[in-house]
């Protein structure tokens, strides 16, 4: 999809009426870029032909394209610059082996976390088993458990997402 | 039998997948995330990604490569070569596991993988072995054995493994004393076993390997045999199929030698028997047994039409050899070229990097096995092959005249390549005229050339 | 012969390449600007730019196409199919400016070119040829002659081409007079000559033609026949060697039939005589000659063994056949799907474009002749075919097999192709079990393939 | 998809009555870079990349991939012309077809131009023959000739560069 010109028109007057010094917008195969006051033209992060093809499932969560998916220019214009490019859905913890995913130490045991549990950088929060080798699988910053991803003695790839931790706020 | 995971990469992982294709199986390629993206990959119907780039944390792990084909309901495994091939924890997890290992047994492997164990049975059989020593306990016992056996010039030999590591020519006692520790620790570095002996150094050799195939059902035959002289630093860049100028007694001396060896160790699926000849003495000694498809196993497809890789298939379901000694016939012959991601002009340099651009040629008697194409990267993280380019024509002299045809049509842009370093060779009068020693492309042609600019 | 100007783009340049290669030849290809650094370009030895992507200003030049191999210093020159393969102003502009032309000479072409022509040598030499008209100057004339001959339900056909434009089936007078005018422009537009005539229309028939081969030295052989019935609009979408379930009587009817035609019209180089048989009646007519190498070439290299490029090549430098007609056996079947950058399931709009990955299945008994690779485009400009996928087995049920799993192993991202068709026609019953006629496609698969949604 | 010139005026209109020092905007395969006040112009990273590899000799002079496709030039010609990716060695004219190339209208007569020649637009410059077809080569813009490519009688392709013409001040 493109914007018509008299969408980036609009676009233009309400970030010529903005306090930015520099813009970047990208809609479907349509883009934006603007400086002023010296500042350097934010050429294109996000813009998709500069990227390499993407391999599939990111081990991480993507730090989403700077501006890419934004449907409406007025919030563009609006958003703080730093909200730009954090995922607003969390840490995804991937698996560091092909395995079997484990939600309990052993059959019967509780699991040890469910969504919305909150854990400690450092906490277990699954184990992955290859062959009769346990790995502990860890939460890399403090926070609450977001999502879980796969079930209960699924198999997993490396890099695949387990788990999603949504950090604590500060 | 119904599907296989393929635990490896490169061009041998699709070469296996083509195999499979043939055999009507389904395939399972277990690779690193660095090469999920590859041919390999996309001809297997499925990937699983079991690690790291690290070969240690993927291709090199029994337990990520074993889990991988538990999780994906694979009922048979093939190692292709090198990584965990030859390793008899992969055969033997795999046992345990109710998975098909697509190779010899652990316990044959253990029998073939112990390099002293093998000669031991070779002498036994009154195979030629050209002496040599057991495993040394240190120095001083090498030097004491090296005088009784009058055995320099000698190598020191790793037991555990091959490639050239740990290898050492020794002139001399002194020589034996300053060499013996760093032999054996690269040996442990490599094989995680120091084991080292002695063996006697032939000047003037040439590599010659015979290729077998072995079932279940007591059936051992031999495809002919390989000369892979054309080397450098132990590393094979060249080899054909048939050796020629042999005498018809050193050629059927090897191939029956390599059959009853075979048999005597209970060997079952395709291995390599090597050897040295002795080119002034028209002698050939036993080298060691490989228990793996080899690299250069399409020169011998070429020349026999029996396709070694299928053959492993069919072995490993329980199904007898589809071919018999009498019907297999060696014609014409085949030359194959190790196309390496290196600079030929700079020691052989690595140069990984991004293949821009890859046109391989295409017409008839030309094979091209490889993982290469627009676009693909030669990842530093492992070997630089880039692809083997074989030739079959009715003669040695038109196989080498396809061959070269054939690495002018090859295209590589991106990364630099061995492909200058072949042609050279396969311009020489020398090498044309005769088979060439495992010394000659260090000792010969690589100064005159480096010497000789372009 | 020593360097060969390639005169097309795509598949068939690729193809003519790999010949050439075989050949010793060097290659220089004339391609358009869109087409430099495809496959083709890069397996040439050397490429010259012609033109603009546009085809009249490069692959439809005559001019052009001569002064390429004129500046690159070509002796011999290759047409491939389409463009400007059939037109013996090329042949003749070859002849006069001392390039070898690989196919047959300007005035063989233009007897076989013209199809009035070529059907009255037939019907002279006792060749059925179903009635029908010479060409007629108007509607009046066509109605009047269909009334004589009792020639409801028929066809009108352009006399200068082919690939069913102009083609038109009428039922009875009315229809004639409303198609007569439209079907004459069409070939006016297409061929540059307007003239059309009738032929009876068989309702439930079969394409069937066979390839024949003849030199300079009064050799003319066949290589059997192909079955190409499964066609859409008169376009041919999969194609069979031998066609199965033909009485012996027909089957030789027509390979006799094509070799005395040949000869009569004293022809040289590849060629193809498409006939049709009536499956009611058991009986067959003559269609046309097709004066070069077709697309569906290798379903007969794969049976018969023998190279059609290859043989063209020689024949182009004045040697014998490689082949006698004792020689010549056929052996297993083949069969041959043409992926197309079309979707099947939107009336076959052409899907132009860009391919993001290409993966071609690997295997013994399969064969893929393709200009594509990953990041190639399918052009806009030019046809829309991406990839000919052809497969050999030991009878028709195990190439179905064979085929259905090669279609599955082919991958390709970015645009839309016909496989998902191919792999539903191999799929039915219907297929498998007989031989299809021409309207089948249109009539009864897809009308039931589009409804049933998978 | 591509914007009409149309389109294309109205979105430069906007962005001259706006205080932007540089802009850059992409619809599809068109692509708008400006900038004024001495701000370098912002010639896109993330645009070639879109572009195919670029094959080599282009066919027309490479006139900046930025305004390429624009015929309106109104809002252009505003600028400095050295701005807008003007290439500072002259209009390369490029071969209409593979042939030969002919200096002269005949063997023996007077090359058409020489280095340093002045020309005006529509002069021919030289004849490509393909076959015994002769096709006038004629100059775009009025110039002086800068450089001649190709030796009298040698064989060209389609799109190689023949002669560069620097075009007259002004």
């Amino acid at each position: 999809m493109s914007l018509s010109p008299d969408e980036i028109r609009q676009i233009l007057a309400a970030l010529e009426k903005s306090e930015w010094d520099e813009a970047l917008i990208t809609v479907g195969d349509t883009s934006i870029a603007l400086s002023r006051n010296g500042a350097s033209l934010p050429v294109a992060t996000g813009m998709p032909v500069a990227a390499p093809p993407a391999p599939a499932p990111p081990p991480v969560t993507p730090a989403a394209p700077a501006l890419a998916p934004v449907p409406a220019p007025q919030p563009v214009v609006e958003q703080p610059p730093t909200a730009v490019g954090t995922a607003p859905d969390g840490i995804a913890v991937t698996s560091p082996t092909v395995g079997i995913f484990w939600r309990a130490p052993q059959p019967g045991a509780p699991p040890f976390v469910e969504v919305g549990s909150a854990v400690e950088a450092g906490d277990t929060l699954c184990i992955v088993e290859v062959m009769k080798l346990m790995n502990n699988v860890t939460a890399p910053v403090s926070g609450v458990v977001g999502a879980i991803h796969v079930p209960n003695s699924g198999a997993v790839e490396f890099g695949q997402t387990l788990v999603t931790i949504v950090p604590a706020a500060g | 039998m119904r599907r296989v995971l393929i635990a490896n990469r490169g061009e041998i992982a699709a070469r296996v997948a083509r195999a499979c294709f043939d055999e009507g199986l389904e395939t399972v390629l277990a690779c690193s995330e660095a090469d999920r993206e590859t041919l390999a990959a996309r001809l297997a119907d499925r990937v699983v990604v079991i690690g790291p780039p690290s070969p240690l944390e993927s291709y090199l792990s029994v337990e990520r490569v074993v889990a991988a084909a538990l999780t994906t309901d694979c009922d048979a495994l093939h190692p292709g070569y090198g990584f965990l091939s030859e390793r008899p924890e992969l055969a033997a997890a795999c046992e345990e596991n109710g998975i098909t290992f697509i190779g010899p047994p652990a316990d044959v492997m253990r029998g073939s993988g112990d390099k002293l164990k093998a000669r031991e049975m070779a002498a036994d059989l009154g195979i030629p072995t050209g002496g040599g020593t057991r495993g040394l306990a240190d120095a001083e016992e090498a030097v004491a054995l090296a005088e009784e056996l009058d055995l320099y010039p000698c190598l020191i030999k790793a037991s555990a493994g091959g490639g050239g590591r740990g290898m050492t020519i020794v002139r001399s006692a002194d020589d034996l004393r300053a060499s013996f520790a760093r032999s054996s620790q690269e040996a442990e570095r490599a094989f995680g076993d120091g084991t080292v002996y002695l063996e006697r150094y032939v000047e003037r050799a040439r590599h010659v390997e015979v290729q077998v195939l072995a079932d279940t059902h007591g059936n051992v035959v031999h495809l002919g045999e390989r000369d892979c002289s054309t080397q450098r630093r132990y590393q094979k860049l060249i080899e054909e199929a048939p050796a020629v100028g042999l005498p018809d007694a050193v050629r059927d001396g090897m191939r029956d030698s390599a059959v009853r060896l075979a048999r005597a160790l209970g060997y079952v699926s395709a291995g390599t028997v090597e050897f040295l000849v002795d080119t002034d003495r028209n002698e050939f000694v036993f080298l060691e047994l490989n228990a793996r498809v080899q690299v250069e196993h399409p020169v011998t497809e070429m020349v026999t039409g029996v396709d070694v890789v299928r053959e492993q298939i069919r072995v490993a379901r329980g199904e007898p050899l589809s071919v018999a000694q009498p019907g297999i016939t060696v014609s014409g012959h085949a030359i194959e070229c190790r196309i390496n991601a290196e600079s030929p002009r700079r020691d052989f340099l690595p140069s990984p990097g991004r293949v821009e651009r890859w046109t391989a040629p295409q017409g008839h008697g030309v094979r091209v096995d490889t993982f290469v194409e627009n676009g693909a990267t030669i990842s530093p993280y492992y070997d630089s092959m880039v692809a083997k380019l074989i030739v079959h024509a009715p003669d040695r002299a038109a196989a080498i005249d396809l061959m070269l045809r054939a690495l002018a049509r090859t295209e590589v842009r991106g990364i630099e390549t061995t492909i200058p370093f072949h042609a050279a060779v396969l311009g020489t009068e020398r090498f044309r005229e005769s088979p060439v020693t495992t010394r000659w492309v260090e000792n010969e042609f690589l100064p005159a050339w480096l010497e000789g600019g372009e």
